[in-house]
């Protein structure tokens, strides 16, 4: 007995330790980059990832910065709050990285903002795109476009050049940014003159969402506005189809993704939505970016142009604070000043400049669905 | 030293000491009692919430925020027992299953809570400190409970319900006192994590974080307290470890999960007579 | 309007039944919450999914080799989680290991392909891994304690099923990435309108498709000798055992039909809600319980009944009360029934003699 | 002198099976009874109607005179009325004195605090626990296997274990369910002066099952015989052995019937 005793307290102590042992090298400049890898958003927080490692790889072809490779660290949190703090632990103190390419979901960026805020490490996310995420934590950025200014730019333009006056709204109840999107959305058609008619509301991973929309027959509305993610909104688009409602749907950068088309083919034609990334917009950064993604067989979209963008940032703001050494506070600290300063970075996912809350401000990309005549599709940008 | 006790590892340990506290509670539901219960994390969340409440909307102080979220998930739990704990053996497991389900779906739907935006800027007041020394109390708090009169009454209603009735013990009151002190241990627990966490929604406490409270307690053997701690370090402990695994990670967790079932059912401490 | 989601109710209420027969029959043969089948019913539709993306897209190639799958499957899932729980013999847990290998290989080659499997080093350290627990059981010296009758041995199934669920979603998750696949149109019934309501031919394929497998399930439970096995051993396993009865071969088929059930749910969400995700099985695996004890566990009628009826108050609740609430629909009328009567409509009161 | 427990007409119907009809009898304090009657003759729905498992669909259940029908299970155990089972019920993992302590805390209040705190109160109440444990584990001689878990005793001392167990709790009247099943004739007698001892040392009533005539007619004051539900026959066990309906209930009728 006494042997089997020792045997599991020792396979513990084992464990903890090799949990702690970091390993940095001096001679590399080290970013880290977490979101969940796997789980039911996966998709992000991968795509986020295959951005970052891009720009990484063409700074390290390019020499690096200041003389000292960029080195990428990524853990999956599986966008699970308890791990995204225990991955932002790891990065700060053992792999000791000079900045964070943080969460792309707002839930997890609230739990590691103050950690990495604490610690004087830039954190910079690529997708979270709640209120309040970036409020009063000097060392917490995002490069995402804001609802708040894509939303209401939108509605602007919508009632103003399709004059589309009658809106009923669906949310994704148990998402918060479909919440928080759904209320800004609400706000504005209200403040432009327009009306809401109906309102709905689904949540994530359903897959019958007949009863909502049989719900919405004897209402009439020029578009439905739905703030979730895309698997949603292609089964909404099938189901209005099915019940014999033709009206397009309008939503946020939840919706731009290939598989909208994949699941409701025709019916996506018309569907309007904003995003800080226009894949078919004929500026040539954003045509090169296309092109060396798709050489590597990943996808270009708002994540990983984000991602992107985000490694890029860093990289100025390294370069012109001269930072050759992550594990200085004051290197940290000047980085963290060169960064909060940008003003007009043109990337990849437009042009910005960060507020002094360190919120990026962009104009939206406002993009439609619409058939490219050889059985696909594509985004018109049509602002 | 530093790299043994940087901050990673010292939130590692809070949370250890957090799940060791609510997993405590969950011992003596199902390990001690019997009473299989697959909804324990829903009284974390009820600690959560009350503690978050009571300090943002309220501006209670923190020390006392603390055991009154412990004492409002406790009552919850009393509550709770009044309709189901007739109920036997998987009946009471689905039971407490639903009612963990319903919960997240009220904290999911009610204005006060902001629903699934969650509550932000939770004061950081859970140290390491602090979840230690709570974790030791609890475990001092339930060696004696389990080993005193009102603790034999607890495992004689799980070897035998109806003999220990006829030995006359009133097994409805113990049973409910039993969920009531247990749920009250999970919604301290709860309490630290959102003061750890900062940021708390209903979506955390979903259905799988019982099973993996359940997972923690059976894997160190249900009925011993030391087989929760180790059951509660292993599991905290071995998804940091797979972190290499990158996609792999989630599928050799199960794999551990079953591996250890088959192979050491009564988990690493269980039916040992060194009854800690 | 309420015909139409009546209807709604009904199709979703034949994929909860079909679901919710595998429990009920897994349940009432070993006393096994086996949360591992819902993810039986997910693998189903993926399966259907790669079917018809890359063999052939005529439905009933789909659903038939979907089901021969999951059969397999089931089998799998008894061999390697439960069999060694029930009677932890050295042969059993050489089964248990030699399948473990099986699935951590299925998860490796399912990202990188055949070729890098056999040059990577970890396969090599695995394969020797097992085969130095194999030798060693073999030799007997690992021995596992029989969890004996305590109540321990339940809530070891319990985790058992758990980690066997998180195994599953995992690895599809890996093979085929974690995002949800659109299902090709497999099958084209077309819709009716009547009355201005929007009836569509896969309704009421659907309605009828589960009607009908569950007929031929309570044939074969009711009217034929390895029917009546399974309700020999659900009464009685060591009964069953002198009669001649080999409990494990009774428990592996039921285990197979169940799954076979499951799958074909599988699909016919695909077909119908055109979509599948990896993650969906423990949420239907949950509400088909809901539907099974709700109907009376241990009863085949009582999962029909029960699986429509929840279907359809899922349905109602969403429509005219608020969407939100719908999981809490589902879990409210289960705690309402196990308080009124636990055993459900349709099972029996198994009183306990004193 | 009121007797200790009196059934007065009680009958109990499930569906529309009678297993107990209209059965009325009383036991006084110190005395042996013992209950007897083919397999399904209702025997055991009888002690569970005492000790409440079930109540009863007519007549009334008094102990001490007092009306007990509405009371529950562990209420009339606090009154002095306890009982073994026909196949043994013991706390098959916790110890043989755990097993005896179990049944001694049913009138002490729970004491949650004063064991979390570990009062002096706390301390004080377990000695004396323990003191009185290992006088009743003396009382049968167990008292080496104190820590012996109560499984992995012998059947014999099971049974003795369980017995002692329902004294435990401080009843007066105990209920023993077929205590001689699967003993053989040395345990059997073993147990006869066992269960006299108690009757004399501790003045216990006992409401005794068994199948071993035997011991039934060598121990018991009186005995009652039940078939189909109901009471047939009562008296001393020298009455009841030669009565005529007793043996037909039990052999059937015999051949000479058949002539006459």
């Amino acid at each position: 007995m006494k042997v089997k005793f020792l045997l599991a307290v020792f396979a513990v102590c084992a464990m903890l330790a090799s949990v702690s042992c970091g390993k940095s090298k001096g001679d590399e400049l080290v970013i880290g980059v977490q979101g969940p890898e796997t789980g039911s958003i996966a998709i992000y927080g991968l795509s986020d990832l295959s951005g970052a490692q891009l720009a990484v790889d063409e700074i390290n072809d390019k020499g690096g910065i200041n003389g000292k490779k960029l080195k990428l660290v990524h853990y999956d949190s599986r966008g699970d709050k308890t791990e995204a703090v225990n991955v932002t632990q790891r990065l700060i103190n053992n792999d000791k990285v000079c900045a964070i390419l943080g969460e792309v979901t707002s839930g997890a960026m609230f739990a590691i903002g103050k950690i990495a805020n604490d610690s004087g490490t830039v954190v910079l996310s690529a997708g979270a795109t709640a209120e309040g995420v970036t409020d009063n934590m000097p060392f917490v950025f995002r490069d995402t476009l804001l609802d708040s200014d894509g939303a209401p730019q939108t509605i602007k333009f919508l009632t103003a050049n399709k004059n589309w006056k009658n809106f009923a709204i669906i949310t994704s109840v148990n998402n918060d940014y479909s919440v928080g999107l759904s209320k800004i959305f609400k706000e504005s058609i209200l403040s432009n003159g327009g009306s809401v008619v109906a309102e709905q509301s689904i949540s994530d991973g359903d897959t019958n969402i007949s009863a909502q929309i049989t719900a919405l027959k004897n209402k009439t509305f020029d578009a439905v506005v739905f703030s979730g993610y895309y698997q949603e909104a292609a089964l909404i688009l099938l189901e209005l189809r099915k019940q014999g409602i033709k009206v397009p749907l309008v939503g946020g950068d939840g919706l731009q993704s290939a598989e909208v088309f994949n699941v409701a083919k025709t019916a996506s034609f018309g569907s309007v939505f904003f995003a800080g990334f226009a894949p078919n917009a004929d500026v040539p950064v954003i045509k090169e970016f296309i092109s060396k993604m798709n050489k590597q067989k990943k996808t270009a979209d708002m994540f990983s142009a984000q991602g992107y963008d985000g490694i890029y940032l860093f990289a100025e703001a390294m370069k012109k604070s001269g930072m050759n050494d992550c594990t200085s506070k004051e290197q940290r600290d000047k980085m963290r000043a060169e960064l909060a300063s940008t003003k007009d970075f043109q990337g990849v996912s437009g042009k910005m400049s960060f507020d002094e809350q360190g919120n990026a401000r962009k104009v939206p990309f406002v993009q439609e669905f619409v058939d490219d005549g050889k059985g696909g599709y594509s985004w018109k940008l049509i602002n | 030293m530093d790299a043994i006790f940087n901050s990673y590892t010292l939130q590692i340990i809070t949370m250890c000491c957090i799940n060791i506290i609510i997993v405590q509670g969950l011992n003596l539901i199902s390990g001690i009692t019997g009473q299989l219960s697959l909804g324990h994390a829903a009284f974390m969340s009820i600690g959560a919430y009350t503690v978050t409440l009571l300090m943002l909307d309220l501006n209670v102080p923190f020390w006392l925020a603390l055991p009154l979220a412990g004492l409002i998930a406790g009552l919850a739990g009393f509550m709770l027992g009044v309709p189901i704990l007739r109920l036997r053996g998987d009946y009471l497991a689905i039971s407490t299953l639903g009612f963990g389900e319903i919960v997240r779906v009220l904290f999911l739907n009610s204005t006060t809570t902001h629903g699934a935006l969650g509550i932000s800027s939770i004061p950081h007041y859970t140290t390491p400190l602090i979840s230690v020394i709570l974790a030791i109390v609890g475990f001092i708090v339930m060696f004696n409970l389990t080993n005193c009169r009102f603790g034999l009454a607890l495992r004689g209603i799980r070897e035998d319900e109806i003999a220990a009735e006829m030995m006359g013990v009133n097994i409805a009151k113990y049973k409910m006192l039993a969920f009531a002190i247990g749920t009250g241990f999970a919604g301290i627990g709860g309490a630290l994590y959102a003061c750890q966490i900062t940021f708390i929604s209903p979506g955390d406490f979903a259905f799988t974080r019982s099973f993996e409270q359940l997972s923690m307690l059976v894997l160190g053997g249900t009925g011993s307290l030391l087989g929760v701690a180790a059951g509660v370090i292993i599991l905290t402990v071995i998804p940091e470890v797979l972190r290499f695994a990158t996609e792999y990670r989630m599928v050799m967790y199960g794999l551990a999960l079953l591996i250890i079932m088959v192979f050491r059912p009564q988990g690493l401490f269980g039916n040992i007579r060194v009854n800690l | 309007m309420v015909i139409q989601q009546l209807l709604n109710g009904l199709t979703l209420g034949g994929i909860y039944a079909l679901i919710a027969l595998g429990y009920t029959m897994i349940y009432g043969i070993v006393k096994l919450i086996n949360f591992a089948h819902g993810d039986v019913f997910m693998l189903g539709a993926f399966v259907g999914f790669y079917v018809a993306v890359h063999f052939s897209s005529n439905f009933i190639v789909v659903i038939l080799v979907a089901m021969a799958f999951c059969m397999l499957l089931g089998l799998l899932i008894e061999r390697t989680a439960y069999r060694p729980l029930r009677s932890p013999s050295a042969s059993n847990l050489i089964g248990t290991v030699i399948m473990v290998g099986v699935i951590a290989a299925a998860a490796f080659l399912g990202r990188n392909g055949m070729n890098t499997l056999f040059t990577s080093a970890v396969f090599y350290e695995g394969l020797a891994l097992i085969g130095v627990v194999i030798f060693l059981l073999a030799k007997g010296k690992i021995r596992v304690k029989h969890a004996g009758a305590s109540g321990t041995s339940r809530i070891n199934a319990l985790i058992t099923a758990i980690g066997m669920s998180i195994v599953l979603s995992n690895t599809v998750a890996i093979i085929n990435g974690p995002q949800r696949v659109t299902f090709p149109p497999v099958l084209e019934l077309g819709s009716w309108n009547v009355a201005g309501m929007n009836i569509s031919g896969l309704q009421l394929f659907i309605i009828t498709a589960s009607l009908v497998l569950m007929f031929i399930l309570y044939f074969i439970v009711h009217k034929t000798k390895a029917g009546m096995a399974m309700r020999a051993v659900s009464q009685n396993i060591n009964a069953a055992r002198l009669m001649g009865i080999n409990p494990d071969k009774v428990i592996g088929f039921t285990f197979a039909l169940g799954s076979a059930l499951a799958a074909a749910a599988g699909v016919l969400v695909g077909v119908f809600y055109t979509v599948a995700d990896p993650n969906m099985g423990s949420m239907y695996g949950l509400k088909a319980f809901v539907a099974a004890v709700f109907g009376g566990i241990g009863s085949l009628p009582g999962a029909m009944v029960g699986g429509f009826a929840l279907g359809v108050a899922e349905v109602f609740g969403v429509a005219f009360i608020a969407p939100a609430f719908r999981d809490a629909i589902a879990f409210g009328i289960l705690i309402l029934v196990l308080i009124i009567k636990p055993t459900g409509i349709f099972g029996s009161n198994v009183k306990e003699k004193v | 002198m009121t007797p200790l427990l009196e059934l007065r007409d009680i009958s109990i119907q499930f569906g529309g099976l009678k297993a107990v009809s209209n059965l009325s009898l009383t036991i006084e304090r110190e005395q042996i009874v013992g209950l007897i009657g083919p397999n399904g003759a209702g025997k055991t729905t009888v002690f569970n109607l005492i000790t409440g498992i079930y109540r009863p669909t007519a007549g009334g259940v008094f102990f001490n005179s007092e009306n007990i029908n509405k009371k529950r299970s562990y209420e009339r155990t606090w009154l002095g009325i306890a009982r073994t089972f026909q196949n043994i019920r013991l706390f098959k993992q916790l110890t043989v004195a755990e097993n005896i302590i179990f049944a001694m805390h049913y009138n002490r209040d729970i004491g949650i605090f004063s064991s979390m705190l570990r009062l002096p109160h706390f301390w004080r109440e377990r000695n004396e626990v323990n003191k009185k444990a290992n006088e009743y584990l003396e009382y049968i001689n167990m008292l080496d296997m104190r820590n012996e878990r109560a499984e992995n005793l012998p059947y014999g001392r099971q049974r003795e274990l369980e017995i002692v167990r329902a004294i435990a709790t401080g009843a007066e009247l105990l209920l023993l369910d077929e205590p001689a099943a699967g003993m053989n004739p040395q345990e059997t007698k073993q147990l006869m002066r066992f269960i006299d001892k108690v009757r004399n040392d501790m003045h216990k009533s006992v409401l005794l099952i068994e199948h071993d005539m035997g011991l039934v007619m060598g121990i018991s004051d009186k005995v009652a015989v039940l078939d189909y539900g109901q009471k047939i026959v009562e008296g001393k066990p020298s009455e009841v052995q030669h009565n005529k309906k007793v043996i037909e209930t039990y052999l059937g009728k015999g051949d000479d019937d058949a002539e006459s």
